[in-house]
């Protein structure tokens, strides 16, 4: 579904990815794994198009992702959860979800998609009219997920969806991405929380200094020495 | 610290600033001269709160406070500008206190306080048309001819003296300005301009840092009115309080480069001598077209060289900022 | 080496203050400067050096200064505002240079100022304000029925220097008259809104309104007293916009009719009859070329007659003094020889005559001998009405019934 | 040395905090936890005086600093750190830290703010450059940042809010340590907001469960671990870990 | 005593409409500022020059060409529209990362460039579309058409971007545009066109209100000071982005310009209005309509 071949990315002159291959096939959960800094986000960010790469291919279903200008990305079937959530913070529950569903693909099925989202996190729905920015950090990242899941995508990337949030929200977060997979979405999400990761994703790839390091199936990676030596830091 | 090289080379470059007059005695240049000069130290007076994310629009208000109070109590009180201008620089102060500490006690800031400080401007405009009685109204002002000793009222008709009496200033505005800028004041300002809340946090009083700040340049921006006026006897609500100085203001600091000494008055330089230079130029051949051809180039040099000119240049100039290894 | 006089000429082309009549006054000085170069006068060569002041003081001190220093002209003629007169006049004074004002009609510009080097054939603002309340007062008993002290009249003005000081002539002369003034009020030109004003127009029922203002805002304030329905016997307008009538027209279509106007006559009104008979060709000159820089204009504003004579005046009378009397153009023959005028009413273009005020009086450099006239607009055409002397037509006062504005 | 009565805190008619009332001893480290939006960062806010309390009253060190401005409290001696980082981009590093050895201490003087600044960052583990730019610093950098500015402001109450989010479980337990260096060396008293049960648990002294803005449960960390209502609300399936670590902070302490 | 009841006569009461119907002018003029301004939050200093360009728009279609006044109002608010789009694409967008002082004042630079342009191209004239609407009387009292026109093209304009703004799918991309721009994409937002429809819709409001206010001023190259800062106050006085609020700040001004200018100076009047301001920024800063925090 997903293919990134030889990929570089960076910052200006400041380089982050290096010659990453990368594949998502389709209805799976794959992981990415990696100590701070080793360039996971820049890889969410280059798959969904906010930055470019700087050599390499990426294809979604055989669609060149590289020739495709960025707000074209979403209505492939792509939606993001970035980092840190970036809500818009003066805009509405309700609206930071309406921009969700903003393309026009979406927008038809708005109703629908706020049922399931309302569903998922019956919270957005108490605070539907609250302003985003006053939420507490968790309701937040509740929202950035509903915001994503209102385009009703095929590939959801979240990007360290549990960071900041209370244990049992956590354990929420994951069961949910169970359950996005299990209702047939593939996905690929980055997590400093491996142990809990490692549960959820078919596959996983450890990344450090922008190169892949290793990857494999949930059960190789948690075995794997390399992954206990350069990642878990014992 | 500044450098052994620095300092020689503003040593010089003062020295040489001095001795112009004394060799080139064009007094049409001269007169320019001065006004550059003039406006420089206004212009820096403003940048210095200016650079801090504190835009006002109201700065103007401010030149006109010292301009007319000083022209007022020499005019009918006979006090001298010696002491007409520390009273009208209080005067300019107690105003940008009045409306500074509800401003930054209120958090007004962004958008918000460009606009009220706008209003401020074109109250004092409205306020000095109004009260013609005593103002002239927008027919003007001139302060009275002093019958004996023009140092008492600070009034000269030699362009020499008044180029290094401009020139004086003018090198007061840039020490303030490097006193602020080595100070710890501008850390703090620095900080409140990126996010108040953390300021506070880290143990900044914002609203008096940022009152402060204001004082000083509302108050420096005093003077320069009033030297602008003793220097030109003449003063009218538009030319020394509109809301066009304000915005003229805000031109040449940002034209020149706001954050770094001699911007503002770069900034002062290329707007003055652009606009007389374009004047001239084009006469009265082509109306109107320099004013066309001079905004057109202001909007180039705000795109082009959005940290204004000097400060485009000493950037590249100089070497990248050190980026600290990821830690 | 060529003898030469070189006049800098600083009119405003550019801003608000362009449109308010600078720029009409600036063809009219413009047409005899040219026509001066072609001749020369006294075997001098004529060289004249425009520049705009864009209705800003600052730039007509700076183009002034520059004029005089840089360009090394030998005076500086020409100024439409008293704004711009009174620190250029400062300057030039005390650079001891000479300047020749062709309008700048503020009082305040010579109040005793003790000028030696400064000189203005014009008329002063307070004399226009004083000339209509004359006018009113000499017929308010016999054509509006009332006796002075019973006539209600208000006074209102843009705040500039211009119709500040007309206003204060209006009210200097209300108070002699006797009239009850039952509203003075200014406001700022660039007003987005006047029916506050026309409201307190309406409550203090004036019989004669007495105005200054400049087109845009004669404009608001008369449409917006039209929508508002003030009604008022007579309608004084001093100059500035008033001066203006395809202007008025154009805003106003027929309610243009019947406003009074005080300015000094248009050139091409004035008695040729009792005029000097070297100047109607001057006129005829003066209206053909203005012809040719602006066809099509019914009503040739006075702005341009009063920079065309102003500026002829100084050009056949005191530049050939200057030269043959007192050998030269600098600034110290010059002031001699403006001093020495002496033209008798009917001996410039616009029938008054020209003395100066000399030197220890308190409006030293003022011309004593000016004059404005009051004028009326009727069926498109503009008729002295005032001062007898200069009368063309009987006025039409009050508003017949049936007009917009009339109160009858 | 602090002591919080009846602290409550509304936005319009919500009520982010509710009555909260508890206390710290001098040289304690206090974890405080609770469901995302229970109100802990606002009990910081309040404490810190960015927020005013709606009512209640702070006792710190003996008085009363509920409503004070930020810079009076953080000169009295509270120190705090932001959830999500603020550094101040235009200013270097080092310039951070030192404006905030200046003014969090008084504005005495510049040469005792510097050497604040040299000390703090070095107990961070920051680079000491005086010209090293924040651009530079990645997620952890950033936390970093903001514990030695709160350092630099010489506390004797640290308010650390999330100093672990987003960092890799390596820097988190550098992290943790950190925390307990600062207690142990500088005996600086500690309130520490955290939703990383396992590193948590095994630093704090006591622990302060919030809900719904309310106070619901308080002790030490095994008894709090075990507190049905706070693994219903908050540690969910995480329990086990939670009370595994609590233990093993116990043995540790007990040993 | 008698001062006071002498106040409250009729003449009050028509201030106070007046006050209304100036309130419809300034309204009708925020409106679009409210949306560049208050919602994404660009400076556009030079708003009311594009109003200026679009009086001269609409007098030389109808005084020149004898366009009808019906046929050149749509043109005009077409022409101001492609202005405006023209003022992103040209100023506003190679500056977007910039910060917004330098916005404001590139957009001041093209406030130069539009009245030395006007003065260049149509000359220094006053200049006057001659059209004279009939005026609404009842008893004593008579009343501007112009205004009335003016007041209702507002209200309608009001109530049509607030529904665009509130409802619509574009609308709710404008108002996020100015807090997140990067992650926009991520939203399938292609912001260069969300700028360049809010830009032409800011333009084609300034047309709007250039086709209502040529009937009651005069045009010429600095028409826009009368209008400018005003505009900008009112916007900031209702809330920025609040198009409600924008809509009854407009009238409060109007109400004091008005009132005290009938129970003092006109100038004063002016003085009265920026002071209020002022204030009001102090009691709520965010606005006449926010709840104070
Ligand atoms: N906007 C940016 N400009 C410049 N450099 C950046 C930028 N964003 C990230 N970097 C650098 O790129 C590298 C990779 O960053 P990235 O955010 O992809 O790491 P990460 O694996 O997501 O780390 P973390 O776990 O902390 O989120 C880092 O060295 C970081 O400093
Ligand atoms: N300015 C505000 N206006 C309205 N509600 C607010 C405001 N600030 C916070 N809140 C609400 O108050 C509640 C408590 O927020 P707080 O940030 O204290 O939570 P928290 O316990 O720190 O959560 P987290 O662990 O997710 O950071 C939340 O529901 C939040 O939405
Ligand atoms: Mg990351
Ligand atoms: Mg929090």
């Amino acid at each position: 579904m997903l293919e990134l071949r030889g990929v570089n990315a960076g910052y200006g002159t400041f380089q982050a990815l290096f010659g990453v291959n990368l594949d998502v096939k389709a209805g799976e959960a794959v992981g990415v794994i990696g100590p701070n800094g080793a360039g996971k986000t820049t890889l969410m960010r280059v798959i969904s198009g906010l930055i470019r790469p700087s050599r390499g291919a990426i294809k979604m279903e055989d669609v060149d992702l590289v020739a495709t200008p960025s707000h074209k990305i979403v209505s492939l079937g792509i939606a993001h959860v970035p980092e840190n959530r970036r809500l818009f913070p003066q805009l509405t529950v309700d609206d930071n979800l309406k921009m969700g569903a903003f393309m026009k693909e979406a927008r038809g099925h708005y109703a629908e998609r706020l049922e399931v989202v309302f569903d998922l996190f019956p919270r957005l729905k108490e605070r539907r009219h609250q302003m985003a920015g006053t939420m507490s950090g968790g309701e937040q990242q509740m929202c950035a997920i509903g915001r994503a899941m209102m385009s009703n995508p095929k590939l959801l990337l979240l990007d360290e969806p549990s960071a900041g949030l209370a244990p049992v929200v956590v354990q929420q977060v994951f069961e949910l991405v169970k359950r996005i997979r299990a209702s047939g979405l593939t996905v690929l999400i980055v997590e400093q929380n491996v142990q809990q990761v490692l549960k959820v994703v078919d596959r996983a790839y450890l990344i450090e200094a922008g190169t892949i390091r290793a990857s494999g199936t949930s059960a190789e990676m948690l075995a794997s020495d390399t992954v206990k030596e350069a990642y878990l830091g014992v | 610290m500044m450098g052994q090289g620095r300092l020689a080379a503003w040593g010089i470059g003062l020295a040489a600033l001095v001795a112009l007059p004394f060799v080139y005695r064009d007094p049409y240049h001269l007169h320019i001269l001065v006004l550059i000069l003039i406006w420089s130290f206004a212009y820096t007076s403003w940048s210095m709160m200016g650079r801090f994310g504190l835009v006002s629009l109201g700065h103007g208000g401010f030149m006109g406070i010292g301009a007319y109070v000083t022209a007022l109590l020499w005019n009918h009180l006979g006090l001298s500008p010696w002491i007409g201008i520390p009273i009208s620089m209080v005067a300019a102060g107690a105003l940008a206190l009045i409306v500074g500490y509800p401003c930054f006690r209120f958090r007004i800031t962004g958008h918000y306080f460009v606009l009220v400080t706008l209003a401020l401007s074109g109250i004092v405009l409205q306020v000095i048309t109004a009260t013609r009685d005593y103002t002239g109204g927008s027919l003007g002002y001139t302060p009275n001819r002093a019958s004996g000793n023009g140092l008492l009222a600070l009034q000269f008709d030699d362009k020499t003296t008044w180029y290094l009496i401009a020139l004086a200033i003018w090198l007061f505005g840039i020490v303030v300005w490097h006193w602020v800028d080595r100070s710890m004041a501008r850390y703090a300002l620095e900080a409140i301009s990126e996010d108040e809340d953390a300021a506070a946090a880290a143990g900044v009083d914002v609203t008096a840092e940022k009152l402060k700040i204001t004082l000083l340049s509302a108050v420096m921006t005093a003077l320069a009115g009033a030297i602008y006026c003793q220097y030109q006897m003449f003063i009218t609500p538009d030319t020394v309080s509109g809301i066009a100085v304000s915005l003229q203001m805000v031109f040449a600091a940002i034209v020149g480069g706001l954050f770094v000494s001699l911007g503002p008055t770069i900034g002062a330089i290329i707007t003055i001598m652009l606009a007389e230079t374009l004047r001239i130029g084009f006469g009265t051949k082509a109306v109107g077209w320099d004013n066309l051809v001079y905004g057109v180039l202001l909007v180039l040099f705000i795109i082009f060289l959005p940290k204004g000119i000097l400060g485009s240049v000493l950037d590249r100039l100089k070497p990248q900022r050190k980026v600290s290894p990821n830690s | 080496q060529e003898k030469k006089i070189k006049i800098g000429v600083v009119f405003d082309l550019t801003g608000p203050l362009a449109g308010g009549g600078s720029e009409l006054g600036y063809i009219g000085a413009k047409i005899i400067l040219d026509h001066f170069a072609k001749t020369g006068v006294e075997g001098y060569k004529v060289e004249a050096v425009y520049a705009d002041a864009q209705s800003k003081p600052d730039i007509a001190i700076n183009e002034s200064v520059r004029l005089l220093e840089q360009e090394k002209v030998d005076m500086v003629l020409g100024f439409f505002s008293s704004a711009q007169c009174v620190p250029v006049a400062a300057r030039v004074e005390q650079l001891k240079k000479f300047m020749w004002m062709t309008t700048c009609i503020s009082s305040a510009v010579f109040n005793d100022k003790g000028y030696k080097y400064v000189f203005r054939p014009q008329a002063s603002g307070d004399q226009f304000g004083m000339m209509t309340v004359d006018f009113i007062a000499q017929n308010a008993k016999e054509k509006l029925g009332k006796e002075p002290k019973d006539l209600r009249v208000a006074i209102i003005h843009e705040d500039g220097a211009y119709g500040v000081d007309v206003s204060k002539g209006n009210e200097a002369g209300a108070k002699k008259a006797g009239f009850n003034v039952v509203l003075k009020e200014g406001y700022s030109a660039t007003a987005p809104d006047l029916s506050a004003l026309v409201t307190k127009l309406k409550r203090a029922k004036p019989d004669v309104i007495f105005h200054t203002g400049y087109n845009p805002d004669i404009t608001l304030l008369l449409r917006q007293a039209r929508e508002q329905g003030l009604k008022f016997g007579a309608l004084m307008g001093h100059g500035a916009g008033y001066g203006v009538y395809e202007k008025l027209k154009e805003g106003m279509g027929a309610d243009a009719t019947y406003i009074f106007n005080a300015d000094p006559i248009s050139i091409w009104l004035a008695n040729q009859k009792t005029m000097d008979p070297k100047l109607p060709p001057v006129i005829k000159m003066v209206g053909d070329e203005f012809d040719k820089i602006r066809p099509g204009v019914a009503i040739r504003s006075a702005h341009v007659g009063i920079g065309a004579s102003n500026t002829y005046v100084f050009m056949s009378d005191v530049l050939p003094r200057a030269i043959k009397k007192y050998g030269g153009v600098d600034p110290e023959a010059l002031r001699k020889a403006a001093l020495d005028t002496d033209i008798p009413e009917g001996g410039t273009m616009l029938g008054f005559g020209v003395k100066f005020y000399g030197e220890g009086t308190a409006m030293a450099g003022q011309n004593e001998r000016s004059f404005p006239v009051v004028i009326q607009y009727i069926d498109d055409k503009s008729s002295v009405v005032w001062p007898k002397s200069q009368a063309q037509r009987d006025a039409v006062l009050p508003l017949p019934k049936g007009t917009t504005y009339s109160n009858q | 040395m602090l002591e919080v009565s009846g602290l409550v805190k509304r936005f319009g008619g919500f009520t982010a905090v509710n009555n909260v009332s508890f206390r710290v001893d001098q040289g304690e480290i206090l974890g405080l936890i609770g469901p995302n939006g229970s109100g802990k960062s606002t009990i910081f806010n309040m404490l810190s005086g960015t927020l005013a309390p709606s009512s209640g009253s702070i006792l710190f060190g003996g008085h009363e600093i509920a409503g004070l401005p930020p810079h009076r409290i953080i000169n009295r001696g509270i120190g705090r750190t932001f959830q999500i980082p603020r550094p101040f981009r235009r200013l270097t590093i080092f310039e951070n830290v030192a404006l905030a050895g200046f003014y969090g201490q008084g504005r005495h003087s510049r040469v005792k703010a510097e050497e604040a600044a040299e000390r703090s960052l070095a107990m961070v583990g920051l680079p000491t450059d005086r010209h090293a730019s924040v651009d530079g610093l990645g997620a952890a950098g950033l936390k970093k940042l903001e514990l030695a500015k709160a350092l630099a402001t010489a506390p004797t109450l640290l308010l650390a809010d999330e100093s672990l989010g987003g960092l890799d479980e390596a820097e988190m337990d550098q992290a943790a340590d950190m925390l307990r260096n600062i207690r142990d060396e500088l005996g600086i008293t500690i309130i520490w907001v955290e939703h990383i049960m396992g590193v948590l648990m095994r630093v704090v002294d006591r622990v302060m469960v919030l809900d719904h803005g309310e106070k619901i449960s308080e002790g030490l960390p095994s008894a709090v671990a075990g507190d049905p209502r706070v693994i219903e609300v908050y540690l969910g399936t995480d329990a086990e870990t939670t009370q595994a670590a609590a233990a093993e902070a116990r043995r540790r302490a007990g040993g | 005593m008698q001062a006071f009841v002498d106040i409250f006569d009729i003449y009050l009461l028509e201030a106070v409409i007046n006050g209304i119907l100036l309130g419809g002018v300034l309204a009708l003029l925020a409106l679009g500022l409210n949306l560049i301004f208050g919602v994404i939050d660009v400076t556009w200093i030079c708003y009311a020059e594009l109003v200026m360009i679009g009086m001269y728009g609409m007098y030389f279609m109808v005084q020149y060409y004898g366009i009808s006044y019906f046929v050149a109002a749509p043109l005009t608010i077409l022409l101001v529209a492609l202005l405006g789009a023209a003022l992103h694409y040209l100023v506003i967008a190679p500056l977007l990362t910039a910060p917004p002082i330098n916005q404001l004042l590139a957009t001041g630079g093209v406030l130069f460039v539009l009245q030395s342009f006007a003065t260049v191209a149509f000359g220094i004239d006053f200049r006057n579309l001659g059209i004279r609407l009939p005026v609404l009387a009842f008893g004593d009292m008579n009343f501007s058409y112009a205004r009335l026109l003016s007041f209702v093209a507002a209200l309608v304009g009001m109530v049509c971007v607030y529904l665009f703004m509130t409802r619509t799918f574009t609308g709710t991309a404008i108002r996020a545009i100015s807090q997140d721009r990067q992650i926009m994409a991520l939203m399938g937002v292609d912001t260069r066109r969300i700028y360049l429809i809010t830009s032409a819709l800011g333009g084609a409001l300034a047309g709007l209100a250039a086709c209502l206010l040529v009937l009651q001023y005069d045009v010429h190259p600095f028409v826009g000071l009368s209008f400018g800062p005003i505009t900008f106050l009112i916007c900031v006085l209702g809330g920025l982005g609040n198009f409600i609020g924008g809509f009854i700040a407009a009238f409060v001004f109007a109400e004091i310009i008005s009132l005290g200018g009938l129970f003092s100076d006109l100038e004063w009047g002016y003085v009265l209005a920026f002071a209020f301001f002022i204030v009001m920024m102090f009691i709520r800063p965010a606005g006449l309509l926010a709840r104070r925090r």
